[in-house]
């Protein structure tokens, strides 16, 4: 764990534009934050505003010929706005990224267990493949893959979509990071394995300090994880904030729609003790 | 399971078993699930990830061909039908894909995605389809500036809206929604799902909508089931399931769910809120 | 939702420069370029042939025996004179006529077969991909030129008839290409997608498969054109070429082969015009794939 | 699988069978006589009645198919009429030729074409780009004997470096190897260039990248592999037409392969030597493809084979 | 030097026509025999002049008309030690009427029989007089009798001054070295080198290279190219292959072309002169009779006149100036063939006799078209060898035709002169030499006045050298004999 006092994201002024076949977007308008060690900061916001390219700006993962990027982006110190060889030097080593639609994150002609293993052995270069299967199955047995022995020679398209999603978090975990970029990490999974992963990417910040940039549409896991939290809307954040005052006094007109848009989940019956209708009849 | 005086469910499931092939062996995804839906009803489907939701969903609409059992629809077995005695039928039950990007065809705008069940629902006049079209684009919250870009150039969610719009498109007295609504922020989702409700008010169309986001569930299904390695672990009305669910899963599930309103307190905090019987493990 | 550019409070960073060199933009240039460094290649050989008929030209079978191998720009052949002291230029292009057909029929021809058959085998598979397969791997099993001989000497070496096999000769390949492009494209979600909508399966592949596929696959197929129009002089090496003393570009080609150390026009400038001809379609295919339809043109910041 | 590679086989097989039976109707129902042929021009009816007879060609077809069919199954494909020797021997002398110009030209065109496709890739709708696009298009169009004899003048004359003719040494399999490559250049390089376009923009490659993945493993490893399945296609197409023989290239090289054996056993009606030559090259080039088929699922394990959509 | 050059001591020979055996029994192509004749002997050979001069034999003489004494010469061996005995040449004479198709067989009237007389002495019998069969036992090659048979010969020895040290058939290659101890005088050349060129062009680029020693049958073009060349030296000597434009003779006695004198008449259309300089590049002759003028007994009967004016006004006068002609011909049979007849098509366009020329792919059913069982013809371009350097051997086979023969279509090209052919066949058994030649010259004056070709004419051979190589002595049957050449440098 390094003893730095700066962050180790720091989004000043990033400003992003897409040089389309219809004309320039600014996908990304001016949005300035931080990342400490282990923090974690969370983007929320509307569907399209910005989030996901955002992130991929910070990695510098946008294609070259399409987005242009001004402000300042520093990762672990390296400007990777000014400088693509930095961008290129961080990823996979000090930052590594959860993407967002898992199920074309990968590629199909690989097994999984060739793309973790790459991984790893991207890590630790003295990795043999056999230590390699060994770490990866246990990376994939954190995020609950079942059998993952068995399953570390299948290909992509032989998972779900939420396992393709905790695939991808274990394969960014093999980076051992000190940023992690997590785009809608947990959207496909089910309640109880989103626990278990979030517990794990939280036990994993509190042992190694990682930082977290975080997006997710989901305010139950936003108010969970993160210290900070931005709403973003066409490209700007409305409204930023600690995760408590963001969730509980919420000052944007935008920001309160949304809360007020959070799908209740009802009174339940911790105990286990009401009846309802029995098993079997579905009506 | 059907009481004698109900009318006929519009659709039932029974017994339904779908196998994988792999180099390995047959590898059983869905293991003999059973249930129905009346017209007008939405069920929803829980479960662990991985339990077999997409592949019910797909055998359902006969993306898959499943080993054994029936899908009843409206009277006729899609189970056993040929892919050309299936094919007029196809249209009356539409689905929206868990892989919203993937599901897109890369060449076309998003237009003319849309548009296409049009084409096939006998829609002739090509400027009434694309208004057609756009105006399903625009239900689903998509800015007219976006209609002609393919698919690569959206954002995950958008991706989402535009298969929406497309199962749409078809009119489907069936649709199977498969995680719809994961890459939706709350206030689009929130449009969608007004949008859903206020057609199958319209048109009484029948919804199976899988989700993991408990708060959608209440919010769109009357009924739900909850499956676990395949199979159905629990049944009943969403609201009293959600209230106080039976099964060991389905509980851990229920107390796994986030509230943003009910967390409180700063990080670390216990995000393990699941008792380990709860998690399968 | 992003916006375009609405008040720009905030200046773009996208200079020109940026703008110049965004794929966007090179995709088009290059797009345009090649679309008309093709058109103006396919141009310069085939206006010329169409207008052959047209041109001020020597007669292409009058021989001058004493004026024959006369090398290009003397005594006003362009092109030169062949062995028969025939004016090349003339022949070049009055014989262009008849390869361009069999050139361009054989493009369209097993362009056509090949694609079509090719991604029913594809994405049929079953029996039509047995037959299909079988069919295509047979034709590819057996000498080309062996092939052409004997249906040549089967049929009489007329122009339709070698037309005619010289535009079947080559759909194997197209066949095969677009099968295998097809068995991965049809395992791709969309197509399931598609198929949910209630396509039939010609549908499916027409509308969805066959469009994604066209790219790599019509790479195939223009170059076809150069292989076509050198069967031809292939078959008219060997006696079985249209009836003489008619020119083609494969029988000036191979009626050239003999005098290529001594003359060396009579094959390369033939070969010449077929290179320029094949270069300026295929840019041209190039420019027509790349080529971005917009609906409204690109705006600078 | 093993029901899929058995009925395959048997396909293939039956595939083969079928082929040569074609020919062998083929050659005997295109005009020409095996026997005047042979005979030269003094022959008279007399002495092409007792060739014909020679040759059992006075037999009715369908018994001559027959005949042929029994010695086929014991593995006899007749005696060559012009070489007076056993026509498969005549033909499994000269395989060992067209192979190794094969399989060198097969290599050769991969290992420029690929780099220079990934390339082209890198590079697109440059100028440079835009050059080599041409230049390898010209390649290919230009008749093959032209760039033969061009090759040969250069190399073998000009700069009297490399042979002109024949297999006397390794560096005679460098002038026709480079000739055949260029014809198939134009193909290969392109076609890599435009699935790797594709492959690069895939959002896995984008991925890959965020985990460090170096650029060079991106392309070689991640895209190329996923353009494998049309390259290899490509690629097991060209070469399966090439055990058929190049002719032309053959003829100016004085290379003995089977595409001049088989142009020439036409000219002279050799009906054993032709059906011989079919034979192999078609096994060969039928099983060639056969391996393309089956390495479709390894290449890409979405690919399902013999399934019905 | 460039790679693949040859040694010092290696002749390298490029042939453009595969040779598939070093025996000839089925196989034989003028530049073969240059090789197949260093391995293998016959008793005879045809020297300078067409004469026949004894290798084998040291005695070949006419005894009675159908008798023939011969005597072996004293201490010959094959390359392996063995002596030649009589015997070897029974078997050999029987072996070559047992092959099926053979080309020498066709040769000869009849096969002789042999008759032992003494060790080294035999007798050779004929039913009917074969005055030529000195000649024509210059292609019985001789071979050991315990290893010939009814069949192309693989491997084996002969007595010739080479032997195989290493052979690809199927590609045409072989390697012979000397044989230490030759009968005759030792070969100046150790070892020859025989390559299977087929593309005329990478001959003449392997010539130049230095790659290949000799290059035989060039064609014009290639002559025309390596003339002046350094290091390159080009030898010629007239041919003995007549090449024909030849009338059909089997066209209704009412067609214009069953008139002798419209045939002559469409001849004055042709300016041979022009073909042969022109299209030709000066590589031939005009015929100037009815067959070669280098095979022996061959005669000057007249030559070919361009007079188009001629040709027009006869054609008219004779009521043919509407003629239209068809031309076929087979891919390759001779060199230039296409040019030559595209040519022609345009000097008979010329003078308003309309054209059209139809070409076969090789192998094809040239034949049966020339047998006048294909379909209507007017000319056919025709190569006709002569390899045994005799008139009388062209003639029998081109203007003997008889009735008899033409039921089957035999008869050449439908031509059946009964007179003509009475002449010939009386002049082929003709045992004494000088009566023969005159019957023979009669023969040759009627046929040319029947006017049978459009046009013809005699290729020279042609045949190109390295400098170093030298002492080869061309004969007009396009062959010489190895052991007189010798390598300088
Ligand atoms: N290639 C492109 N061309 C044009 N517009 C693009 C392109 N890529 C992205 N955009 C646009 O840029 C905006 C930002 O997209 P981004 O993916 O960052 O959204 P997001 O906030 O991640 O949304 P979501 O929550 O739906 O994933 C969107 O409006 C999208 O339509
Ligand atoms: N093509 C395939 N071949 C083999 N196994 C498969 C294939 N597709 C899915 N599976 C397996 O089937 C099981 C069910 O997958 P399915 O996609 O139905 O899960 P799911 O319930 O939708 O999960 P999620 O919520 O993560 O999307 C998984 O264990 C998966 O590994
Ligand atoms: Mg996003
Ligand atoms: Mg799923």
């Amino acid at each position: 764990m390094a003893e730095d006092a700066s962050p180790l994201l720091e989004v000043e002024d990033l400003q992003i534009e897409l040089v389309t076949h219809r004309g320039v977007v600014r996908a990304v308008d001016g949005v300035s934050f931080t990342v400490g060690q282990g923090e974690t900061v969370t983007l929320i916001g509307e569907s399209g505003s910005g989030k996901s390219t955002t992130a991929m700006g910070v990695l510098r993962l946008l294609p070259e010929g399409l987005a242009v990027l001004s402000g300042t982006a520093r990762v672990g110190g390296e400007d990777v706005v000014a400088d693509p060889e930095a961008a290129r030097r961080v990823r996979g080593r000090t930052v590594s990224l959860i993407p967002q639609d898992p199920m074309t994150a990968l590629s199909p002609v690989h097994t999984i267990g060739r793309q973790l293993g790459d991984a790893l052995r991207l890590r630790h270069p003295g990795l043999s493949r056999a230590e390699a299967r060994e770490r990866g199955t246990r990376l994939l047995d954190q995020v609950r893959i079942s059998e993952p022995g068995t399953r570390w020679k299948t290909y992509p398209h032989q998972f779900s979509g939420g396992m393709l999603q905790r695939i991808l978090i274990a394969i960014a975990l093999a980076a051992e990071p000190r940023l992690l970029v997590a785009d809608e990490p947990t959207s496909a999974l089910d309640a109880t394995v989103q626990a278990g992963v979030l517990d794990l990417l939280l036990d994993l910040q509190e042992r190694t300090g990682v930082g977290m940039l975080m997006i997710t549409h989901d305010l139950g896991v936003a108010r969970l994880v993160s210290d900070r939290i931005h709403v973003m809307k066409e490209g700007r954040f409305v409204e930023s904030g600690p995760a408590e005052r963001i969730v509980e006094r919420p000052t944007h007109p935008y920001t309160r729609t949304l809360l007020a848009a959070v799908p209740a989940l009802g009174p339940w019956d911790e105990d286990g003790l009401a009846d309802h209708t029995p098993l079997g009849a579905a009506r | 399971m059907n009481q004698p005086s109900a009318p006929p469910p519009f659709l039932a499931v029974e017994d339904l078993v779908v196998d994988y092939d792999t180099p390995a062996g047959p590898v059983r995804a869905v293991d003999h699930v059973s249930f129905d839906v009346p017209r007008g009803g939405s069920l929803a489907v829980v479960g662990e990830s991985g339990c077999g939701k997409s592949t019910l969903a797909r055998a359902i609409v006969r993306l898959l061909k499943p080993v054994s059992g029936r899908v009843v629809l409206d009277g006729t077995d899609l189970a056993a039908l040929s892919e050309r005695r299936l094919r007029p039928l196809r249209r009356r039950a539409q689905m929206v894909f868990q892989d919203p990007y993937g599901s897109l065809d890369p060449h076309l705008s998003a237009e003319r995605i849309v548009a296409e069940p049009l084409r096939l629902a006998g829609v002739r006049d090509k400027a009434e389809r694309r208004r057609c079209a756009a105006e399903l684009l625009d239900r689903v919250g998509l800015p007219a500036s976006a209609r002609e870009r393919r698919p690569a150039e959206f954002s995950g969610g958008q991706r989402q809206r535009i298969g929406i719009a497309r199962a749409l498109a078809s009119e489907p007295d069936l649709l199977v929604c498969d995680e719809a609504t994961s890459a939706l922020d709350v206030s689009v989702q929130a449009q969608v799902l007004d949008l859903l409700r206020e057609l199958q008010a319209e048109t009484g169309i029948t919804y199976i909508v899988i989700a993991h986001h408990l708060g959608v569930v209440r919010e769109i299904s009357t009924d739900m089931v909850v499956l676990k390695a395949g199979r159905v672990i629990e049944r009943g009305r969403t609201a009293a399931v959600l209230a106080s669910p039976t099964d060991p899963y389905t509980r851990a599930l229920r107390r796994a769910a986030l509230d943003p309103a009910a967390i409180r307190g700063l990080k670390p905090r216990a995000a393990t809120a699941v008792s380990p019987e709860g998690t399968g493990k | 939702m992003t916006t375009t550019l609405a008040p720009p409070e905030r200046p773009s960073a996208v200079s020109e420069r940026h703008l110049a060199r965004s794929s966007a933009a090179r995709q088009r240039r290059g797009a345009r370029v090649k679309l008309w460094a093709g058109a103006f290649c396919t141009a310069l050989v085939a206006l010329p042939v169409a207008l052959a008929g047209l041109l001020p030209l020597a007669d292409p079978n009058t021989q001058d025996l004493s004026r024959r191998r006369l090398p290009p720009l003397t005594d006003g052949h362009l092109f030169g004179t062949d062995q028969l002291g025939r004016d090349l230029l003339s022949r070049l292009l009055h014989g262009g006529q008849v390869s361009l057909t069999v050139g361009v029929l054989a493009v369209v021809v097993s362009g056509l077969i090949g694609i079509a058959a090719g991604s029913a085998a594809g994405y049929f598979g079953g029996w039509i991909d047995t037959v299909v397969s079988r069919l295509l791997e047979a034709q590819l099993a057996l000498p080309l030129l062996m092939m052409l001989l004997l249906v040549v000497a089967l049929f009489g070496p007329s122009v339709t008839v070698i037309t005619c096999v010289i535009a079947v000769a080559q759909w194997p390949e197209v066949a095969r290409l677009t099968r295998s492009l097809v068995l991965v494209e049809r395992e791709k979600p969309y197509v399931a997608a598609a198929r949910l909508l209630g396509l039939r399966g010609w549908s499916v592949l027409a509308r969805h498969i066959v469009p994604n596929v066209l790219r790599p696959a019509s790479l195939v197929v223009l170059l076809l054109l150069a292989q076509a129009v050198l069967l031809e002089s292939a078959l008219s090496f060997l006696g079985a070429g249209p009836q003489r003393p008619f020119a083609t570009w494969g029988r000036i080609i191979s009626d050239g082969q003999d005098y290529i150390t001594t003359s060396w026009w009579l094959v390369t400038l033939p070969g010449l015009v077929i290179a320029l001809l094949v270069v300026g379609v295929n840019l041209l295919g190039d420019g027509l794939r790349d080529r971005v339809r917009t609906h409204k043109p690109a705006k600078g910041v | 699988m093993s029901r899929y590679l058995a009925r395959r086989l048997g396909q293939s097989l039956l595939t083969v069978f079928l082929t040569v039976s074609t020919v062998f109707v083929l050659v005997r129902l295109a005009p020409g006589d095996p026997a005047a042929a042979y005979a030269g021009p003094t022959a008279t009816s007399a002495d092409l009645a007792r060739i014909r007879e020679e040759f059992g060609l006075g037999e009715p077809l369908i018994t001559q198919y027959g005949i042929f069919l029994r010695d086929l199954l014991t593995g006899d494909l007749g005696t060559s009429y012009s070489f007076h020797s056993s026509a498969l021997d005549v033909v499994l002398e000269r395989m060992p030729y067209t192979i190794t110009l094969s399989v060198a030209a097969i290599a050769v065109t991969v290992a420029v074409a690929v780099p220079l496709g990934v390339w082209m890739a890198r590079r697109a709708d440059t100028k440079r780009e835009l050059g080599a696009n041409v230049l390898t298009i010209a390649g290919q169009s230009m008749p093959d004997f032209w760039t033969g004899v061009m090759l040969l003048t250069v190399f073998a004359v000009l700069l009297p470096v490399l042979p002109a003719s024949g297999f006397t040494s390794w560096s005679g399999l460098i002038l026709p190897t480079v000739t055949v490559a260029i014809l198939q250049l134009a193909l290969v390089s392109r076609l890599v260039r435009r699935e790797m376009t594709t492959a690069l923009a895939s959002p896995y490659i984008t991925v890959a990248r965020s985990r460090g993945v170096s650029e060079r493993a991106l392309t070689w490893r991640y895209a190329l592999a996923n353009s494998a399945v049309p390259l290899v296609t490509a690629v097991g197409t060209r070469f399966a037409a090439l055990l058929n023989g190049v002719v032309v290239v053959e003829v100016v090289f004085g290379w003995p392969g089977v595409g001049s054996l088989v142009v020439r056993a036409l000219e002279t009606r050799d009906y054993p030597l032709i059906q011989a030559t079919v034979l192999v090259t078609a096994t060969l080039a039928i099983l060639v493809q056969l391996l393309v088929d089956l390495a479709y699922p390894l290449l890409d394990p979405r690919v399902r084979l013999g399934k019905a959509a | 030097g460039p790679t693949g050059a040859p040694g010092p001591g290696t002749l390298t020979l490029g042939l453009n026509r595969s040779l598939v055996s070093l025996d000839n029994k089925l196989n034989q192509f003028d530049a073969a025999v240059t090789v197949q004749r260093a391995v293998r002997q016959a008793l005879t050979a045809i020297g300078p002049g067409m004469k026949p001069t004894p290798v084998l034999a040291d005695r070949f003489e006419m005894t009675a008309p159908t008798t023939w004494s011969v005597r072996l010469r004293e201490g010959i061996r094959y390359s392996d030690g063995r002596p030649v005995t009589v015997e070897d040449v029974a078997t050999a004479v029987r072996m070559y009427g047992e092959v099926a198709g053979s080309f020498v067989l066709g040769l000869f009237p009849e096969l002789p029989s042999v008759e032992a007389t003494g060790a080294r002495t035999f007798l050779l019998h004929t039913r009917q007089p074969v005055p030529v069969l000195d000649r024509l036992m210059a292609n019985i090659l001789i071979t050991p009798a315990k290893d010939n048979r009814p069949e192309e010969l693989r491997s084996g020895v002969g007595t010739g001054p080479y032997r195989v040290v290493g052979a690809n058939s199927g590609a045409g290659e072989y390697t012979l070295a000397r044989v230490p101890r030759y009968w005759g005088g030792r070969p100046a050349v150790e070892r020859v080198r025989v390559r299977f060129v087929p593309e005329e062009s990478s001959r003449v680029v392997a010539l130049r290279s230095g790659e290949l020693d000799v290059i035989d049958t060039i064609t014009p073009d290639s002559a025309e190219q390596l003339t002046g060349l350094p290091g390159v030296h080009l030898e010629q000597t007239s041919g003995v292959r007549l090449c024909q434009l030849f009338y059909n003779f089997r066209k209704p006695r009412d067609h214009p072309l069953a008139d002798a004198r419209v045939r002559r008449a469409l001849t004055y259309a042709i300016d041979g002169e022009s073909l042969v300089r022109d299209v030709l590049t000066g590589s031939a002759e005009q015929a100037a009779g009815v067959v070669p003028l280098s095979l022996q007994g061959a005669e000057r009967t007249g030559s070919f006149v361009h007079d188009p004016a001629r040709a027009r006004q006869s054609l008219k006068s004779l009521g043919a100036d509407g003629l239209r002609i068809r031309i076929m011909w087979e891919s390759g049979e001779f060199a230039a063939d296409t040019s030559v007849m595209e040519a022609v098509a345009e000097m008979l366009k010329d003078v308003g006799v309309r054209t059209s020329l139809l070409q076969f792919e090789p192998g094809g059913d040239i034949l049966k078209w020339r047998q006048g069982k294909g379909g209507d013809w007017d000319v056919i371009g025709n190569g006709f060898p002569g390899p045994t350097g005799q008139a009388v051997t062209m003639l029998q086979a081109m203007y003997a035709g008889t009735a008899e023969d033409e039921r089957t279509g035999d008869a050449f090209m439908g031509y059946v002169d009964p007179a003509i052919a009475r002449r010939i066949s009386d002049a082929a058994t003709e045992a004494d030499p000088a009566a023969r030649d005159r019957e023979l010259a009669a023969a040759q004056h009627a046929v040319w006045d029947t006017w049978p070709c459009l046009w013809a004419f005699v290729p020279k051979t042609l045949l190109a050298r390295r400098t170093r190589v030298e002492g080869i002595g061309l004969l007009p049957v396009n062959s010489y004999d190895l052991t007189a050449v010798r390598l300088e440098g």
